[in-house]
This record gives C-alpha cells, structure tokens and sequence, in this order.
C-alpha cells in the first residue's frame, strides 16, 4: 500500500491530516535546533541578552573562531569518537549474543538470568561504590574503563531480546537443518534478520555514548581523554566569568552562550547524519517472503 | 544410506498430545510418503525426525544411532519446510549455499552445485533475486532447491510441491523419483497430494488423528484399504461409502441400502453375513455408465458434472447419500447429461464393518 | 634569596587541586615554578576526578579512595574538614601554624575572629582558607541619565524611591512613547528580598543567600523577623504596581544585559565591578547612558544599610592530608603564600612577567593589562589567584584594572560606611549537625515558598504571618536557631 | 545406571530418554547429574554467548551494589562502607517524618502518572503517524528532526520554555493574547507547572522515544495490512486494529519498564524550571533529595531514597510483569 | 452481482514488466479461472483487481465503475491470499469476523456467519486458537473462511485450497462450487490444480509469462487448445508433443518423427501440407494399450511405471522423445510391464505449427 492513488477519501483526509500534525510537531521540534544555531551565530552580547530568537543577532562567527581554534575541542572530538565507536562495537559484541542467549527457550534459568539483567534497571549502586568499583578493576581514567564500564545496559538487552524472539523459528530451525551451530544461527540468520532491532540499540548506543558525560567526568583524571560534552562543560565553567567581573566579557564577540551554542552544533551534526543511516533499517518486511505464515 | 526407525514416538504439547506413539521402520534408500488429514500430526513426525521438535517418548534412531538427542545438525538430514523457511534476506543463490557454505564447501563446488539444481528447478534466472520479491511457487523450489543442494543422508519433504503449477509439479515429481533413483538417499515425504502419493512412494503411511492406519505399497492401499478411514483418504475422488445392511440375494449374498441393492463379491468371511451391518464402499473409477458383463445397475439421480478433460466427475446421489462416478468424456460431455444409472462389477465392491470400520475379507 | 627555601633537599608532596577555574594542579603554572624554586618544595599532582566541574564531588570522589595526598586544595574545602578533620583525614594546623607559620599566625593574630571562622567545631583549624580582600561586593545601581530627563533627585529615602521608580513607570524616561521601563531588576532574584533592608528587614547575613545573621550576640534568621514581614508587604505592592520586573524570578542571569541595552532597565542591586562595565559598552549605542551606584536610601527606620559585603573568609582553601609526612615542611609552604614575596606572587604572577615593582608597589604591566582579555582569567591561568589555595588576597591587584566608575561607587559607600558585621558562620558539631540537617532544608525551602507566593500576590502576607512563624516552629526552626546559637557560642564565646 | 550417565556415547543417552520417560525416582540424582550433563553438551555454546552479560552485570553492577549499605549508615565518605557506623533506618525515618518528603512522593506519583498517562502514549502515537506518511523523503526528514531535541541540553530547553512561557514577550502568552486572555505568568503559577513541565518532556523526547516503536513497526507483516484493506479497514482502523495489536508486546516491555520508573522523574529539568512559588507542585523525590542531601554530601540520604525507590520500582515491576504475563504472554523476564 | 473487466490491464515493478497488457471480461456470477506457470503474473493480476497494486497501465472496471483509483475497501471484493495472511494477535473466530466488525455488522449476525463457515470449513472446534497454533491447512482453511463470510460482490482466490489434502481439497471444491452457485458471486480463481481448474471453472484463462494465451471453458481448452502452450498445460500429464514432419502415407497424410508414423485426421488446413514441419501433440489419456478400430501403433520402450490407484502412468520413449501414457490398471500393473507398443487413433491426434506452436485445423 504504497500508493495514495489507492486511498478512499477517508484515508486521504486522514493521511493529510496527520501530515500537517506532523509537520507542526516537526517544526516545533525544529526550534531548539534553529535556536542554538542562530545563537552560535549571534554576537556575544546579543546572546548573553537572550534576544536571539530566531535568526542571529549581529552575525558572526566568533563563536565557532574560538571553539575550533582549541586544539582541546578536536582532541575532545576525537575521544567522542573513539567512545562512541569502541563503546558501540562493545556494547553490540556483547548485548547481541547477551540478548540472543536470553531469548532461547532452551536456556536453563531463563527467568533469573532475565531477572538478573531487568533488576539493574532500578537497583544502583551508586556513584562512589561505582567509582572504587572501577578504581579496584583498574579502569580509572583510562579509554578502556569507559568503554568496557558502559558496554551493557539492559533495556538494549531486553529491547533485543524481545525482537529475537518475535522471529520466526522457522528460521533458526532451516539453519539447524542446514548444518548451523549456534553462533551461525545467530549471526547469520538472526542479525541480519533483527536489522530493525539492532539500528535501534545500535542509535541508543551511540547516542548515550555521544551524550554521556557524567562517568567520563569522575572517572577520568587525565584531561586528554576527556569527550566532547566534558570538554563542552569545562568550557561553560571557564568562559561563566565570575558573577562579580561578569562585564569582563562584555566587549567579547562571543560569549558562553554561543561557545556553548557552537560546541553543540558541532555535536550534533554527527548524530544528525546517524540517524538517516539508522532509519534505513526501519524498512518494512524485513521478514517477508521467508515464510508462509 | 541409512534407514530410519521409530519406535513409540510420542509428541505432546503439554498435556495435548497429537502424535500418539507410531511405530515405523523405512528401510534405507526407501521412499516413504506420509499422507494423512490436515493436522493429523505429518509435519510434527517429520520434525521430530529432522530434531526440530524434541520427542516426548520413544525412540528414533537414523542407522544405528539413536538420534533422540542428537542435534538436527548432527542428523545429517535435509529438510523442504511446509512454510519455505527462506531466508529473507538473502537471495536466491545465497540461500541455497547456505547451508554448503556453513559445512564449508570450496567456493567453486558450492557455486556448481547450486547452478545444477537451479538448473532442475528452473530457477537460474532469479538467482540474484530475494525471496520477496518471488512468486509463492517460486519460493517453494527455491525450498526445495535448499535441501537438494546438500546431499544429504535422509531427505525430508513437507509438502514440497504443493504451491507448483500441474506441469513443474509433474516434472519435479518425476525429477525427486529420478533423483532418488540416482542417488538412493532415504526420503520420507509429506504430502496432501494423491498422485504425488502414489507416483512416489515405496511405501504410503497413512496417519490419522496422530495414529498409523495403515502402512503399503500405493496399489495395496488403493486395492486393500485396511479400515474406511483408508479407503476414503486414498484415492481422488475418494471412494464413495454407504450404509447398507446384508441379505441374501438371487446369486448370492447383496448389500440393501437406500433402496438400492449391490451384489456382493463371494468372500469367505460374508459367509453367514446376513443381517450383517456394513459400509459399502465403491470407487468412482469402478463404475460403467453402460451395463458391462456381471455388473449391476445403481439407480442414481444426477446433482453436477465435473469435467477434468478426458474424464468428468458425475456427482449423483442415490437415495440420500452422494455418490461419485469418474468416467470417461471421449471429448464431450452431453452423452452424460441423461445418466440415471451406473453399472459396478461385484468384485469391486469393498465392504467395510459398520462399527468398527475395518474391512471385510481383505485380500492378502 | 635562600631565606625562603623550607628544605635543603628537593621535596616532593603530593596535591589534590580542585576548584572550577582549575579542576587540577599544573606543575607548569609560572607562579608554581617560581613558588618552587624559592622554597624548593616540588608539588606532584594527584587530582581526582578532575574532569568534573563539581569541586565537592571530586573531593568526596578522593576522600572514598581513602588515599589522601599531601596537600587538599578545594573548592568549599571547609565542609570537608569540619567533618573528615575530627576522624583524622586531615591534620589539625593550629599547633603547626604556632611553631612553623609565623606570617599565618600573625595574619590570624591580627584576625582572630576569622580563625574562629575557619576552625571546626572541634576547636582545630583544618585549613587554610582563601581570605578575599575589599570590602563591598554589591551597590545599588540607578539610571542617571533617566533622573535628569525626569529632573528627579537620586532618591534619598525608601519614600523617594518609591516615586522615582514611580516615576520610570510611569514617564517614560527612555522616551519611546511606550511604558515600557522596568523600574527595578535583578539577575537573581534573590536580590529582590534583598530590598526588604529598606523597612529595616534582613535578608541574609553574608554573602550567601538566605544565610543566618547575627544581633546582638544572637543568631537570627532574617526571615523570621517584623522588618522582613514589612518588607515583604511593601514588596508586594510595588510588584503589584509594576514597580518591579514582573519577570524578576525567571528571567534570570540574562537580564541585566538585556534591560539596560534595550533601554528598559531602571534600577538594580548587583556587582560594582562588573554593573559599572554597561557605561562603557553601552556607551554607543544609548546615548547619555549613565548607569551609576547610588548609596543606600535611607530606611523606614532612618538606617542606610548595605547589606552585602565581601565576604571575609572563603570556605575554600587547602588543607594537609592525614597521612603526610612532612607536616611541618608543608605548613611552612602555606606559610610562603602568606609570606610578602608569596603573597605578591600568588596575588600578581611572575615579577617582570605580569608585574614590575613600581615605588615599591606591584603594578600590572600595560602590555597585560590591555591585551583585551580579562585580567582574572590571564592570572587563572598561570596559577595565581588560584582559589583552592589558602592565601590572603590583595585587592590593590583587582583596583589595578577596576572600571572606573566600579572604583567610584566603592568610593562613595566608602565614604558612608554602610556595611554591617558579616556573619561568618559557625562549625557544628555532630549532634548540632544532625539537628541542622533534619530541620533546616524543609524550613528554608518552605519559607521561600511564602516569600515567593507573598510577593507574587498569591497569598497575603499579613493575614498567614501568624500561622507562617508557628509553622516555622513546628518544622523547627527554634531548634535549629538553638543549635546554631550553641555552636556561635563555643566558636565565638571566648 | 551410574556408570551410563558417565558414558558419552549418545546411543546410551538415548536410550535413557527413550526407556525412561520422565517418572521413575529410582536415582533422581543420577538422572539429574545426567541430564544436566546432556543439556550442557547440547547447548554449551548459548551459556558460553550469555557468558559476557553475565560476567558484565556482576562485575560493574552487582560488585559495587554493597554500596547500598550506606542507606543504614551514618556514611562517611572517609571512613568508608565498612567504617562507617550503623544507624538502622534512621533516613529512611528521616524521609518519611517529613511533610516535604510526602509532598515530594505525592508530587513525584502524580507528575509521573501524567507522564505515564501523556507522555508514554506521545512517542507511541508519533511513531504511529509516521507509518501514515507516505512521502519518503518526508517521513525520513520529518523523523530525523522530531529526534533532534535529545540533543539539545535541558539548560537550553529550560530556557526556551522559560521564554516562550513568558509573560512580556513569550509567543505562549502572545497567542492566548489575541483571544483576550490577560497574559499569565505561568512558571509561577503551581497549577501550570505540571502541564508545563510534561509539555516540555514530550517535546523534547517524544521524538527520540519513538523510535523504539518506529522499529517495531517496521517489524509488522504488510501482508497483514493488504488483509485488512481487502477486509474494508480504512487507515484508522488498520492502525487500531493491525498496527497497535502487532506492536503490543514492545509497548507493554516498555510500559512495564516505564511503572518501574515510576518514582524517578529526572531533577535536572524541574530545577531548571521550577521556583519557590511552584515547589508545591513541582517538587518531587528527586530535587527533594537534591536540596536536601546532595549540596551536602549526603549519599546516606539519597542512598535510602534509591532504596526505596527501587523497592517501590520493583514491587509495581513485578506486578506489572505478573499481569503482563497472565494477560498478553508478554513479559520483562 | 457484477462482472469485471481488464482492458490492456499493465503491471511495472519499476521498469521490469510482469504484466503485459490483459483484456478480459467476466460476466457477473462467472466463475473463472486463472491458471499458468508459477510467477506467470496470476498473483499479481488478483492483487490488482482486488486494489493492492496499483495498475500501471490499462483500466479496470467493476460493474460500470472503473476502479482503477478507488480504494479496496469500497470495491466489494474479497480476497484469500496465497500466503493467508492470517492475523496473529486475533484468534479464528476474530480473524474471520474481522471484516464484518469493520463494517459494523450486528453482533448476532457476525455470530451467526461466523459458525456457519466454521461448520462448512471444519474450523468449528478451532474458532478459539490463534493461527500459530494451527496446522497449514488448518490456517488456509481460516483464511477461506475470513473471505465466505463477507458476501462480498467479487471473491478473489489466490490458490486456496493448495494446503488442503485431498479429501478436504475435494470436498471444498464442491463446496465453492455450490457456494458459487447458491450465491452466484462473481469469481475470479487463481490455481495450479488441473481439476480445480477443470472442475470449477465456467472458463479458464491461461496466462504465461504476464499474457492471456487462451480463454474458453474447460472442455474447450482441453480439446481445441491454440498452440502448444496451452496444450501442453492444460491436462494432467500434460499432452505429450514431439516434432515431426508431414508426409504423405497411405491413407492419408501422415507425420513422421522419430522413426514412427502417426497417421493424422483429415483436415482441410492439412491439404498440400506434405513436407510441413509441426508438432505433434497425443494426449495420454488417448492412447490405449491394444489396439482398436482405426488406431495406429507406436512403438515405444517403457521407462517407469507410475501407479495412480485405476490408472498408472507409463513414462516411455518414442526414439529420443519421452512420451506419457495414461492407461487402466483393473487393480494390478503386473500385465503393463511388456509394453512396447501404444495405439493411437487419428482423430486424437493434435497439430501444431513448428515455428508459432499455433494449433492446425482447431475444431470450432
Ligand atoms: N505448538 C503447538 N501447540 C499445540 N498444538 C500444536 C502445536 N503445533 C501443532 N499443534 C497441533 O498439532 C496437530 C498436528 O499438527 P501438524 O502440523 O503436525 O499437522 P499436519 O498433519 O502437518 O497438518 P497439515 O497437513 O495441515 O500441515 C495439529 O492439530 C496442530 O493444531
Ligand atoms: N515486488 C516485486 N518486484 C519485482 N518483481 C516481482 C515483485 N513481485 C512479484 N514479482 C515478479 O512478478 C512475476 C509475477 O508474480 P506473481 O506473484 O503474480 O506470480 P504467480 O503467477 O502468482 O506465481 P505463483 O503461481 O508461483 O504464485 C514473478 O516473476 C515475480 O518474480
Ligand atoms: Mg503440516
Ligand atoms: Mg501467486
């Protein structure tokens, strides 16, 4: 049902409704985005008095001068990078036969290893035993510990499980046929078949490793390591002048505002080039034409 | 080759059980076809024995192995799924090396082998294309084509060829009986189709209600069905049944139903049978439309002609039971139009206990 | 000049550096290499969590580790050792600063009420704070310009405030045809209250918001008291008649920029140094713009009062790690910070770099003070000024690159002399705290809530005065006062 | 029989299956022993895939978890978990003797209930009304923007809301302007806090919540829906009828996920926007606990908080998972 | 009732056509047939007219109304897909009454409906299971259902009946017959079944390869098809064909191929057709094992013996050429073995040119 041409009147009507609600969403949705730009865009002075509204005021790219003349930012940059990218592979390394195993019918104490995983979702440790955690593994301040410390998370794992189990056993039972072991069922039948699923773990991988921060914060010391979004607050602290000189900055063509403004546009563009990417998988009948319902 | 042997197989789902305990030996390199009503239980018997469903109770064994726990990989057993089961997102030559490539088989016999069998198949044009965008029948021999690629030590079919047009489907009938002939690899089949059935068993198993009815050669099933349950499920049209109570006749003894009368054959055990309560069972490739020598006539009233070309089905009914004839058109149909009765030899007329189904003076 | 060397042999000390401007120790700050080789003492750093912003965080993040260095410096470092100090994370100073700290000890002899200040409840001093230098923090800012167009006086009374921001409301004295002028602003709101010294009520009692004062030897909590209800109903009204932005809660640190460049903004309460930037970067572009420091108008009672003032002792400041073992050596290093030599450089930078001796006096070179970036964040950055360090600041360094106008309002309150005594705080001890702790929170925020909705107009402060000050009590205010007093008095009875 | 559970030929194995069904207590142990040998023979590699997430859990997530033992101490970050003394429930009768506390519970429940009410549905709805768009590009565009405002700090959204709210020049107060209505100054206002703040919530995420549904549309046979419109449904009805049913079991996991959270409304939005004047509806167990404990170090606090919290999570998850189970067979574990 | 119509009906899957140009009209209550190799474009034929596909080229008429742009839910068909397309989440008795709630019908109605089609389907001790739970032809029988119960002006069957066995295959046959004929719904039918085809069809349509190759009722295309296509499809075992030459002989013309003489039928289009090259087409069902007045014997040598019950197939080779022979069994196959020769009589005998496969001398 591609076609509109197909449609009754009812559904065309219906169709274009939903359109224009969601191009109103859309739009509104839009804002923050068009916001930070025009800020980033904006004089310092027109920033910091919020009269950016739409476009920028007093154009300039001063902003973007200041953030991209720090060697700190691309370093920065780069270690959202190597996060994201290693933390991704890892977390999918591990979540995918994590998820895979939990699914099986077979597996012996399915619910309490289930259980095991789902309890974490509400019961922290908290940060300071998290960090002694760490330091007694030996992870403090280094690419590993946050790569290895934020692999899993278990809704991903719940997510993924859910859709490994909503394949057809037909599937997993032609590969048994076929000669598959288990990894071969998984890897060959069950990835590519979960594409949906794993874009969308895949998405949330990235995206809480492109945000995160916190972690990156208290566990590493060495400020080479640090990723993007540390190195965006440590540069909201430094250019926040001190309430009593604040005028300090007043002369500036740019202010915290739009340095802020310009780091998170450069940040986000990468995720706004995911997620296209991502959506590709969202394709409908991924399943279709294997087999005869 | 190896034979297969079932020994009590028990399926339960929980505490629904849907195959009952079936005993089966099939000798190796034979040819066995399961038939049998809609959810009778054929397809779950074939996953039991390719290891997809676990047995409940009983004993297979593949050779001499016993194959209880052992791995549908470790079986050495190919399988046509009745839904396909392709793998959708791979194309047609991929899903058929599939399984080559997961027994790691160089590159250049893997791509041989699957040009062979696209070649039987007729399937070498859509090798690049993905299951979806495939006809069902399309799909269906891509199936097959999955399976045949593997050579492997028993075969087994679950309705392969039900979506195939008449004339693929009796080229590849013929290709699976030459293919067995040359490679002599132990099959058992499923189908719901009686040529299919007739043409390419060995042997017929015919299952009901998760239960073995009856185990023969097709000519023996189709002569000497063991119960009316056999008699009616082989052959197309089925045999026609009636009730009819036994009398003693002018030549010897007759069936009397609905006011109609049937000499019997002279059987051993209708001896003394009078009074005796029957089914009657008739074929409807046994009857004449003309009186022949020994025959007696049916009265019947004519409901609808089938026409299959150069036979017509004749769906009458006398008194108030169906009756199906298959004759012969000779081309046409309008002779038929005026058919008020039928003619049946004795010795073609089964007869068949009323209470417990199962048949009277079953020859051999 | 080798008087100032504390060992022969290079010493190495280990340090925890953690405040916002520097979240860890740079062996490479100018000011550290000189400071080392005058006393020949090597700091090593051994910052945790230095990547976050939060000096608390980091400091709990090292406490949990249990392996403290030599030397804690921090940011807010006092809550951490009036608590960890009585369990032996850190080392009382009071007998090392005796024996091994003379230009501490005379710098506390001189200011002994700011060594109470700084000491826990115990009595011992654990750190070594960051002492600012000047007196006034905050002024009263009016529009010049806008009492001439007007031909109104600087207003010398509550009374006469209350017309000339009338005034601004009303008659238009930007002189866009609109009534469009907020007569009174703030970037926080809490310097609104702030205004309720004006019918002789308190809003806090240091530099921090909503803190306790002291009268009389008494501890008091400035919510609590008639001239803040009178206050508070004053307040109201003028929110209600426009008087004050109706937005003051929300706009927020945009504010003052944004007002006084769109030309609306009348009046304020805030920062001398950096409120009296606008007359030059606003010069341009609003002609005669004059945005100057008025002194405090008389109050209901006749009082001029300028509430806040700098404060005098900082919760921050370092601090020797339980386990050092050069305790001595390392209170003789805080010493050098307090030391003339020290002091210039903690407070100037490097001699020759950022500073000559002029007459005898350190002087800013031009070259540094006119490269167009902020004269603070050049000194942050080479490790002078630097907050998580317990020095004595010097506030000849700020005069040097004050605006003009900033130096002229201070002159002015100067010549008043406004200020009244800051409340310095007090060191609890366990059980006070826990008293503290359970009470406080709840009460501070519901009397927040009142003040709000009061001033909002959402509720009258007259008719739920009454029930406010018995709800107070039954969520224990007068306990918490009664610790507080306990507290003041073993810290400052003596 | 003992010897045969140590055989490794398969035949034996079999033959145990085969003439042993399930009854027969002669050597339950044996039999035990036995099959637990023959499962992990057969199935050694989905342990071995499991492996890693369990290793994972219990190394970074339950080792740390004797943390939570702070929640009965007094805890001193110096004297560490084990140095710090027991003081039983004391903060968790701190917590709950306080009328701020209860507030902050009630608020947190009911903030968290309209959010469950509004904002669990928004993502789902969005997702629904993208499988309706027809105009690929569209669809794709329109999908990549509504996601965007994940990335946008709270700091910044805080801020546009608070313009946009505002009673001078905020577009909210322009619009409801040209009807007459006198402009509000919402974000003091108690009684708007709540649609406000949830408003805020499902602008901001909405977006990027829907696409876990987004994927488990994309999961839906379009046969089903060629069913359904040879059946006479038009689009509505297919949504309701073959959308919404398809994609049930990822709405309930998500649902039940979502109870779980049910004390935990995140603080760093509502200190963003909330004032004294609006505490008495904006006030939850998160920002209670942050005015409370945290300026002050006080994990022992908030570690009871958390407690509690996820005591009360969990009981509401299991039943959900119970009810869930019983009902749709679908379930978080 | 109404009827349909396709004038130069096109389908495109981007630049690939599947669907060349189909002109057909169906009277209102005919029953017709589709038939045609897997992936000819039946399926996707259906799928137009039923509105699931747009229609690239050509226009469609329901009625008088041309349904080219009108919604599937507003044409009043119905349809049962080839791949069921079952509702998972609904259970049998929801899944059939899934349309009718659609379209609001009372409750006791759509109750009423709903165990009616059960009864006739056999699905009444099912009604409460979801489709996983169902065998295959237990899910194709809910998929019939779903479509019966609607009443709607046009049904639309995408294979139905390929998962049933034969027993319920034939008994749904008839049913849809009768259905049809009790409520004379306009049907379009799409099959692989000869004797589905043959039996249900008022006409067949032929289609290969996205064409419509012949159109006429079954005996029709039995007996006159237009070229060999349609010969060699329709009939089961399809007609066997072998290339040949004309000759004259001594009754007549004659062909000649592979060693063998057939004499032919006195045709007009056949005088001073000597030298000609045709082919020759003999169904199996018209040879017989004796010979008879005016038949001709071919020589043959027996390949394989395929037993149908009455009948058996006996594959053979006419010099290279395989040839297929239906004959009786009378119970045994024991007397087939020696077969060497098969009769043929002149009039059975069908030709076609060699070069366009277009039938000579086709009767009416
Ligand atoms: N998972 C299951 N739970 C309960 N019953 C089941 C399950 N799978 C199959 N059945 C039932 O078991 C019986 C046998 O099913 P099976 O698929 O073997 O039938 P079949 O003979 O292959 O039928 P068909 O020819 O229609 O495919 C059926 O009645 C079916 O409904
Ligand atoms: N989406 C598609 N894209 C490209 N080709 C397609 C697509 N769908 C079907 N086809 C092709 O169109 C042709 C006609 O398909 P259709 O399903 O109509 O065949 P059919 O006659 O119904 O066959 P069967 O009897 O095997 O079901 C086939 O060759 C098929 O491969
Ligand atoms: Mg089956
Ligand atoms: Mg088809």
């Amino acid at each position: 049902m591609k076609n509109m041409n197909l449609y009754s009147r009812g559904d065309k009507i219906f169709v274009f409704a939903n359109m224009v609600l969601i191009a109103l969403f859309t739009v509104a949705a839009l804002y923050p985005f068009i916001y930070i730009a025009a800020l980033s865009f904006s004089s310092g002075f027109a920033a910091a008095a919020g009269k950016v509204v739409l476009t920028p005021i007093e154009l300039t790219l001063a902003a973007y001068e200041r953030v991209m003349s720090e060697p700190a930012f691309w370093n920065s940059y780069k270690n959202t990078f190597i996060y994201t990218f290693g933390g991704t592979l890892t977390s999918l390394l591990i979540v995918i036969p994590g998820a895979y195993a939990l699914s099986r019918p077979q597996l012996w104490g399915r619910r309490f290893w289930n259980l095991l995983v789902a309890f974490t979702m509400w019961f922290h440790a908290g940060m300071i035993p998290f960090f002694l955690n760490m330091r007694d593994l030996g992870l403090l301040d280094s690419y590993f510990g946050i790569i290895i410390g934020f692999a899993v998370n278990a809704f991903n794992i719940i997510l993924l499980r859910n859709f490994f189990e909503s394949i057809p056993t037909s599937f997993e039972e032609a590969a048994r046929m076929d000669g598959a072991n288990e990894w071969q069922v998984l890897w060959k039948v069950f990835v590519p078949l979960s594409k949906p699923a794993i874009a969308t773990i895949t998405l949330f991988c990235i995206v809480a490793r492109w945000n995160g921060f916190f972690w990156a914060m208290v566990l590493l010391t060495d400020e080479g390591k640090i990723p993007l979004q540390v190195y965006l607050r440590h540069t909201i602290a430094e250019l926040s002048d001190d309430e009593e000189f604040s005028s300090t900055l007043l002369s500036a063509p740019y202010s915290v505002e739009t340095v802020t403004a310009a780091i998170i546009v450069c940040s986000i563009i990468p995720v706004l080039l995911i997620y296209p990417w991502v959506q590709k998988y969202f394709n409908k009948g991924i399943l279709l034409g294997g087999v005869k319902e | 080759m190896s034979g297969v042997f079932l020994e009590g197989i028990v399926k339960r789902y929980g505490s629904l059980s849907v195959v009952h305990g079936i005993d089966l030996e099939i000798k190796p390199r034979e040819f066995v076809v399961l038939v049998g009503p809609s959810g009778c239980g054929k397809s779950t018997t074939l996953r039991m024995i390719a290891g997809l469903e676990e047995i409940s109770d009983g004993t297979l064994r593949i050779g001499d192995r016993v194959m209880n726990r052992v791995a549908p990989k470790d079986r050495d057993v190919a399988m046509v799924f009745q839904n396909y089961a392709l793998y959708p997102h791979l194309n047609v030559a991929d899903n058929m090396a599939f399984g080559l490539r997961i027994r790691k088989t160089p590159k250049d016999e893997i791509a041989k082998s699957i040009e062979e069998v696209a070649q039987i198949l007729g399937l070498t044009e859509y090798l690049e294309r993905r299951p979806a965008d495939l006809s069902g029948g399309q799909r269906q021999r891509v199936a097959m084509g999955r399976a045949i690629v593997r050579h492997p030590d028993v075969f087994l079919f679950d309705e392969p060829l039900s979506n195939l047009d008449a004339k693929l489907r009796t080229q590849m009938r013929a290709e699976i009986k030459r293919l067995h002939k040359r490679l002599g690899v132990t099959s058992i089949y499923v189908t719901h189709d009686q040529v299919e059935a007739m043409t390419l068993a060995d042997r017929i198993v015919v299952m009901a209600d998760g239960r073995i009815e009856q185990i023969g050669t097709p000519m023996d099933l189709f002569n000497n069905p063991v119960n009316t349950f056999v008699a009616g499920f082989i052959g197309s049209p089925p045999m026609n049944q009636f009730s009819a109570v036994i009398e003693e006749g002018q030549g010897g003894l007759v069936a009397r139903a609905n006011g109609t009368t049937i000499p019997l054959p002279a059987l051993e055990e209708l001896r003394g049978a009078a009074g005796r309560d029957v089914v009657v069972g008739i074929r409807p490739e046994h009857v004449h439309l003309g009186a022949e020598e020994g025959t007696s006539a049916i009265p019947i009233e004519l409901d609808l002609i089938e026409t299959l070309g150069s036979e017509a089905l004749l769906h009458t009914h006398v008194g108030n039971e169906t009756f199906v004839a298959k004759v012969e058109t000779h081309g046409e149909i309008g002779h038929l139009q005026g058919v008020n009765a039928l003619h049946v030899k004795p010795e073609r007329v089964k007869l068949f206990d009323r209470e417990t189904g199962r048949a009277i003076g079953r020859a051999a | 000049n080798d008087d100032l060397k504390i060992v022969d042999e290079p010493l190495e000390l280990t340090v925890h550096i953690h405040h916002v401007r520097s979240t860890a120790y740079d062996e490479n700050w100018p000011v550290e290499k000189v400071a080392q080789e005058l006393t020949n003492v090597y700091l090593k750093n051994a910052t945790v969590g230095s990547n976050t912003t939060n000096s608390e965080e980091a400091m709990n993040l090292l406490l949990a580790t249990g392996k403290l260095p030599d030397i804690i410096g921090s940011a807010r470092i006092k809550e951490a050792v009036d608590q960890y100090g009585p369990q032996g994370a850190f080392l009382p100073l009071n007998e090392l600063i005796e024996e091994h700290a003379p230009h501490i000890k005379a710098f506390f002899d001189e200011n002994p009420d700011l060594m109470k200040a700084a000491s826990s409840s115990d009595g011992n001093l654990y750190y070594i704070p960051y002492l600012p230098d000047g007196k006034y923090g905050r002024g009263y800012f009016i529009r010049y310009d806008w009492l001439e167009t007007l031909g109104l006086e600087v207003p010398n009374t509550v009374d006469e405030l209350y017309e000339v921001l009338t005034a601004f409301r009303t008659q238009d004295p930007n002189g866009n045809g609109v009534q469009d002028e907020i007569p009174y602003f703030a970037r926080q709101w809490e310097e609104l209250p702030r205004l309720v010294t004006l019918w002789g009520g308190r809003s806090s009692g240091s530099d921090t918001y909503h803190d306790f004062y002291v009268e009389d030897g008494k501890i008091q909590y400035p919510y609590m008291g008639e001239g803040y209800k009178e206050g508070i109903k004053n307040l109201a009204k003028w929110y209600e008649e426009g008087l004050i932005d109706p937005e003051v809660f929300t706009r927020g640190s945009s504010s003052r920029e944004y007002l006084l460049s769109e030309n609306l903004g009348g009046m304020t309460h805030d920062w001398f140094a950096s409120t009296a930037g606008y007359n030059d970067s606003l010069a341009d572009k609003i002609p005669g713009f004059s945005f100057k420091a008025m002194i405090p108008p008389e109050n209901v009672n006749g009082d001029r009062i300028a509430e806040h003032r700098r404060i005098l002792v900082k919760p921050d400041g370092w601090a020797i790690g339980g386990t050092n073992k050069h305790p001595v050596e390392t209170i003789k290093y805080f010493d050098f910070y307090f030391s003339p030599e020290g002091r210039r450089l903690v407070n100037f930078g490097v001699e020759g770099e950022q500073y000559t001796m002029v007459d005898g006096k350190p002087q800013f070179t031009e070259e540094f003070l006119t490269n167009g970036r902020p004269v603070n964040s050049q000194l942050y950055e080479i490790g002078a000024q630097l907050q998580a360090r317990g020095y004595y600041q010097d506030y000849e360094y700020e005069k040097q690159w004050s605006n003009q106008y900033a130096l002229e309002g201070i002159e002015l309150y100067e010549q008043g002399d406004y200020l009244i005594p800051d409340f310095l705080g007090v060191a609890m001890n366990a059980d006070e705290q826990r008293v503290f702790d359970k009470y406080f929170s709840q009460a501070r925020t519901y009397m927040l809530e009142k003040q709000q909705a009061w001033i909002l107009g959402a509720a009258d402060v007259e008719e739920e005065w009454d029930a406010y000050m018995s709800q107070l009590d039954r969520m224990g205010m007068n306990d918490v006062l009664e610790v507080m007093q306990s507290a003041y008095d073993r810290q400052y009875g003596g | 029989m003992a010897n045969i559970s140590n055989s490794p030929s398969d035949r034996s194995d079999g033959v145990i299956a085969g003439s042993a069904p399930s009854v027969g207590p002669t050597r339950p142990f044996a039999k035990r022993l036995d099959r637990i040998q023959m499962h992990l023979r057969r199935e050694w590699q989905i342990y071995l895939m499991l492996a890693p997430t369990i290793i994972w859990f219990l190394l970074f997530l339950y080792r740390p978890m004797y943390g939570l033992q702070i929640a009965f101490k007094d805890y001193s970050v110096f004297l560490g978990f084990e140095g710090s003394p027991w003081v039983g429930f004391e903060h968790f009768q701190t917590l709950f003797q306080s009328d701020q506390f209860l507030r902050a519970l009630k608020n947190t429940v009911i903030i968290s209930s309209l959010t469950l009410v509004f904002g669990f549905p928004m993502p789902i709805i969005l997702a629904l009304m993208f499988n309706e768009i027809l105009n690929e590009t569209f669809k794709r565009t329109a999908q990549t923007i509504v996601y965007l405002p994940h990335f946008i700090s709270s700091v910044i959204i805080a801020g546009i809301i608070i313009t946009a709210f505002s009673p001078s020049a905020g577009i909210v107060n322009t619009v409801i302007g040209w009807f007459g209505v006198e402009p509000i100054y919402f974000l003091t206002k108690p009684e708007w806090f709540r649609p406000i703040f949830i408003g805020a919530g499902i602008w901001q995420e909405a977006g990027f919540q829907s696409i876990v549904f987004l994927a488990a549309i994309a999961g839906v046979n379009p046969s089903l829906y060629e069913s359904a419109v040879v059946d006479g449904a038009n689009r509505w009805q297919m949504m309701w009828k073959i959308t919404i049913p398809c994609i049930m079991p990822t709405i309930i996991i998500m649902l039940i996920i979502r109870i779980g959270n049910l004390l935990e409304v995140g603080f760093e939005m509502i200190i963003l926007l909330y004032q004294p004047a609006t505490y008495q509806t904006a006030d939850v167990i998160n920002t209670f606990i942050y005015r409370q404990g945290l300026i002050g170090g006080q994990y022992d606090l908030a570690a009871a908080a958390g407690l509690f919290n996820a005591v009360v999570a969990f009981t509401l998850v299991m039943t959900a998972n119970t009810i869930s189970k019983r009902v749709s067979k679908t379930s978080l574990w």
